[in-house]
């Protein structure tokens, strides 16, 4: 079977559904280069009028893809660093977001956003390094989070298919992870359908994104001491949270882990919810970025404060022995 | 051109007989005051809750850009948009509905005055963040031509949006896209309480003209002036000829919005309000047609008012239940802001 | 003793500071005829080289104030929309507020931003409704939300003076609140220190903004049954959690009124950290809006939406029932 | 203005003896040069983990800007700074460090090669938020006059940014406010990897002079052009006469950031590089003063990048526990991101 990295799962995303739905079409910066490595092979496919070349005008191509969709296209727009998603917020939060109840439901505005490199990459200072995805969720915009080659294909092909707005963060950290796959098996993963990676039965670890190949190691390195489920919620807004339920049902035991800053980030209202309305038997935990981290130019003083498995083990073993 | 237009003339229940382009402009000047001044009253008497920015004074540029456009052509209006969507042939019942939050609005009652939209005369809304219409404007003019039909897209702003980021950059994407947009901007000197020459360094038409984009500037007073030149802006666009930029110089006379009805602002000059209204459009566009007929239409219009108004006065209220329909087109369901809610 | 009420103590905060400190100055839309009533009587008093009038350029002159501020100037940016600081969130949260960090210490940023008009007015519409601060203490901006005229005062004041950059949200629904005070007992509040309205032993309600009043007129009502203590942080971040640790040291229980979106907001937050770190007996409850709620132009399908009394009442009769 | 002036001259170690204009460009060019051919090792070597975006082919602009500037003036550079900040003064040694990361680092190592600034020689910052440095600019240069002082503020930029909305603004904002401040485009025909005429309707100048900026553009190979056209800017700007706009074209002989040493990207004719490196600012710099004065510089500047790199590699590396520190002005805490930490 041919492996599949995750930029090249993205890559097929995008060609399966630019071949599949002539309304679909991808604008950034340095696209036709396929500088961030997604638009492969895309601008020879399909040409320059469906792969555009965008001027340095993040908020107004963002408010330009919003019109193109109000006509009936389905764009994708691409941007290169994760501050840039912070630069158009508005466009897409107040606007695009908005549309279909400021229109009482006459129009649409299916466009997906694509984050191809979320996250911190060594050295690249401090306006290079952020996870912005819960604001977005805070804001209902609809946000997925692939962990996986093939599920970075999934959510990918069903955001470009959704109606509304969605963004789709692809980690840096998860670039790395390739997959065994038979290519005709690739397909759509619906959004808000979480994935539980490995069943256990004495903790629930809730880890997005890269956070999720963290966890699964953790889980096989304590297997030994500790039965460790690891559930991966997959699309941040909206939440799984029957999944989520139904893991406390059986563990109890709750721990996060996420890449985003601590306070208000996305643990913080899976830890907030599960408190309110599940089951558990002792204080949930959290792992990951400090309140508010901002990862810099040195590695020696970043890594540390990116959650990590050392932590996360340390807080799953917190967790067994917490009680109420 | 003019056959094709979807004016307010039509919606307006002209009795049928063929009506002069005099006529015409007068019919939806005059459609679009009375609506300003009953909708103001709306507002006085608590029916209209959000208030509203009127447009009465710049009631020539939306007759004019109507009468320039095919009902196929697509808008983006902005937060002083009602005579925008009148003029492009929304019904006045359901737009009074609108802006009173009744199930029988445009909208449902979700877009309210401040942003309207209305896909059956393609008004494809109005954002309430001054100067974003215009990008909006730009991807679907670009998305329009990439289908290859003729159809145009025009976004309507004020003086204030020109010093916008986003509008500016549109100007860029749609020269260098040549996209078949005409960007138009009423310029009526203030943007709420800020007069244009504080801010507005350099020109306004020299913003378009920096991107490539031809651009002039019009008396906005007059409807045929602005129908003309509206005309010729649609047709390059129509025609492959790219993007285009018109300045129309009007004025309002009401406060930026009915705040001020008690605000008490002084940010103008009573003088310069009175020079302004002596140029008055309603005056204009009716001197230039038969007594007999203006009397005819303005009998017309408040009958069309009287029926529009009475028609949202007794349409149904919403179901407080509803809060949370439309928001996605998947229709996503919310959770409550209340656990186990 | 004369009254104060919530924007003439803003109004107060910002003469008084101009007055004192010559570096002080402001920047808004409109700011000159006082459009938002902040700036009533300041443009007589200061001239138009401390009141500047704006253009319809947020971004610019957003970044404008971090220039000015590098350059030693202290400046007050108003917004008039709470939209508008999702506009420029990418100008203050990834630039002015990562300054310090990026210039080793060398340069400060301290710039104030003001929101007098926070969250809901009936009907004005989708676009100018909401309550964006979550994001902000997501991204280690300080942010403060006065729920009373003299901590509007005090909070405006300490933010002026200090020399990062603070978001000030001022809710529309707290300004009908007025104080009686002795204008010479005004004074500055501290950032990060919270404020305990009422004493109570049973539960403590956190209640943040114009909440807060809501939150002591039920616990009013409830007096007789139950013993309510009502905290309100007043700075959103950094946080007061010695302050929520010890009311729940006492209580035990927690219930969180919050005006933002439930989702990632801050109520999320307090849930999430007293379930990890403090004293609960009972599961926490929330009484927010929905989780992307978007309050729009029609005040019966908005009201619902928004986080009141009764729902307050009931989610501290359930936090009471409960138990682990 | 040259004897006040803070060029790099000083700072690379000059044995002291009056130096000629000529010679002195001479040297601040070669020192960039030299800075980045070094820089470039350190990142094979893996001293400089982030890469950096060179700016050889590009020191005239550098040069002749740091020739026109007074050390108090402030300077808003960009992500290609390391030429900025070198001609402003800054000590290569600390440069190194900073991008290096270590603790002799100009900002402790938290700007790293991206975004340094030097208060020292008043290099305000270098945003990565491309074009933003413009409207920080213009405030620096509003707070400066504001202050009664004659300095300057001058922000520098790419192709690339004057297409953004916000540095847009900036230039209404300069205009209508008549701030002291010039703003610099490094026009070096590409955005990463977009070439300007697809980016670009209309013309760069033009943009300015929409606003009612003068504009010029010029050749930015020569340093003796750039130096002659920032000092007339600047003089105006000294002088009260508002902002001004220059546009130097100019090139880049590296790739946009270092990682096209493996990226293979495909975007540029390699006649193109050929042609503009005959055009070298070093060859043009040089040929204009004595050769045995060439040489001498040349061995200077040997040493001075020597000690500097040196200074750099055996400074001390940061305290993984100082991670957070910096974040805050005041010195707030944050607390970390596992409980009870
Ligand atoms: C980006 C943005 N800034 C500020 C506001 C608040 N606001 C709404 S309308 C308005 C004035 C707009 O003036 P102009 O563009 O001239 O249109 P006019 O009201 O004169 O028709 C302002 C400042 C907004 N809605 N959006
Ligand atoms: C607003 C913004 N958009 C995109 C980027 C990513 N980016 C960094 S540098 C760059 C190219 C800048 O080109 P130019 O302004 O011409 O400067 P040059 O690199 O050519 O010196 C891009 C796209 C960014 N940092 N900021
Ligand atoms: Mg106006
Ligand atoms: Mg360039």
């Amino acid at each position: 079977m041919p492996y599949l990295s995750y930029l090249r799962a993205i890559n097929r995303a995008l060609g399966d559904e630019m071949e599949r739905d002539p309304a679909v079409f991808l604008m950034g910066e340095d696209v036709r280069e396929a500088l961030t490595n997604t638009t492969i092979g895309l601008l020879k496919r399909f040409g320059p009028e469906r792969i555009i070349e965008t001027p340095l005008s993040e908020q107004g191509f963002t408010d330009f893809a919003t019109g193109a969709a109000l006509a009936g296209l389905r764009p994708i727009v691409e941007y290169q660093i994760p501050f840039l998603l912070l630069l158009v917020f508005e466009q897409i939060a107040n606007q695009a977001n908005k549309v279909s109840l400021m229109s009482g439901g006459q129009a649409r505005v299916p466009v997906t956003y694509l984050l191809p490199a979320a996250g911190w990459r060594p050295a690249w200072g401090a306006q290079h390094s952020d996870q912005p995805y819960p604001m977005f969720g805070h804001f209902g915009v609809k946000t997925v989070l692939p962990a996986t080659p093939v599920d970075a294909y999934g959510l990918l092909v069903t955001a470009i298919r959704d109606d509304d707005p969605v963004v789709v963060f692809a980690p840096i950290a998860a670039h790395k992870v390739q997959e065994n796959v038979v290519f005709a098996d690739l397909a759509p993963v619906p959004l808000g359908v979480g994935r539980v990676h490995r069943e256990g039965a004495d903790v629930t670890v809730v880890a997005v994104g890269h956070c999720v190949h963290d966890a699964l190691a953790v889980a096989q390195d304590m297997a030994e001491e500790i039965s460790v489920e690891v559930f991966d919620p997959r699309t941040l807004y909206p939440f799984d949270w029957d999944g989520l339920a139904a893991s406390l049902e059986k563990t109890g035991r709750l721990v996060v882990m996420d890449d985003s800053n601590r306070f208000c980030g996305l643990a913080a209202e899976v830890l907030a919810t599960a408190a309110e309305e599940m089951r558990l038997v002792a204080p949930p935990r959290r792992v990951t970025r400090p309140d508010s981290a901002v990862l810099g130019c040195v590695p020696e003083l970043d890594l540390p404060l990116q959650p990590d498995r050392g932590q996360l083990a340390v807080a799953i073993k917190e967790v067994l022995k917490g009680a109420r | 051109m003019m056959d094709e237009q979807a004016g307010a003339a039509e919606q307006a229940g002209a009795a049928g007989q063929p009506e002069s382009l005099q006529e015409d402009l007068y019919r939806t000047i005059a459609l679009i005051r009375r609506f300003e001044e009953r909708s103001i009253e709306l507002v006085r008497s608590g029916d209209i809750v959000s208030g509203i920015h009127p447009c009465i004074g710049q009631e020539a540029v939306a007759a004019g850009i109507g009468a320039a456009l095919r009902r196929d052509d697509v808008m983006m209006a902005n937060h002083r948009g009602h005579g925008h969507l009148l003029a492009k042939g929304t019904d006045p019942g359901r737009l009074f509905a609108e802006m009173m939050g009744r199930a029988t609005g445009i909208a449902h009652g979700r877009g309210g005055s401040f942003h309207p939209s209305d896909l059956s005369v393609n008004v494809y809304g109005s954002t309430g963040t001054v100067g974003h219409g215009a990008p909006m404007a730009a991807g679907v003019a670009w998305a329009l031509a990439r289908s290859g039909t003729d159809r145009i897209a025009i976004s309507i702003f004020g003086d204030g949006a020109v010093n916008q980021g986003a509008l500016l950059e549109s100007f860029n994407l749609a020269s260098l896209w040549q996209v078949p947009a005409v960007f138009v901007c009423e310029n009526n000197l203030y943007a709420t309480t800020l007069p244009v020459q504080d801010a507005v360094a350099g020109s306004i038409t020299g913003r378009a003209e920096a991107f490539g984009i031809p651009a002039a500037s019009h008396d906005g007073m007059d409807p045929e002036v602005v129908l003309e030149a509206t005309a010729g802006a649609v047709a390059r666009a129509r025609s492959g000829g790219g993007p285009s930029f018109l300045e129309f110089k009007t004025y309002r006379y009401e406060g930026h919005h009915t705040f001020e009805l008690t605000a008490g602002l002084h940010y103008r000059d009573p003088e310069e309000v009175a020079q302004w209204r002596s140029r008055d459009p309603l005056e204009l566009a009716g001197s230039r047609i038969p007594a007999d007929r203006r009397k005819q239409i303005d009998e017309e219009v408040e009958i069309v008012i009287d029926t529009a108004s009475r028609f949202a006065l007794d349409s149904p209220r919403l179901d407080p239940a509803e809060g949370l329909d439309y928001l996605y087109s998947s229709g996503l369901r919310l959770r409550s802001g209340v656990s186990g809610g």
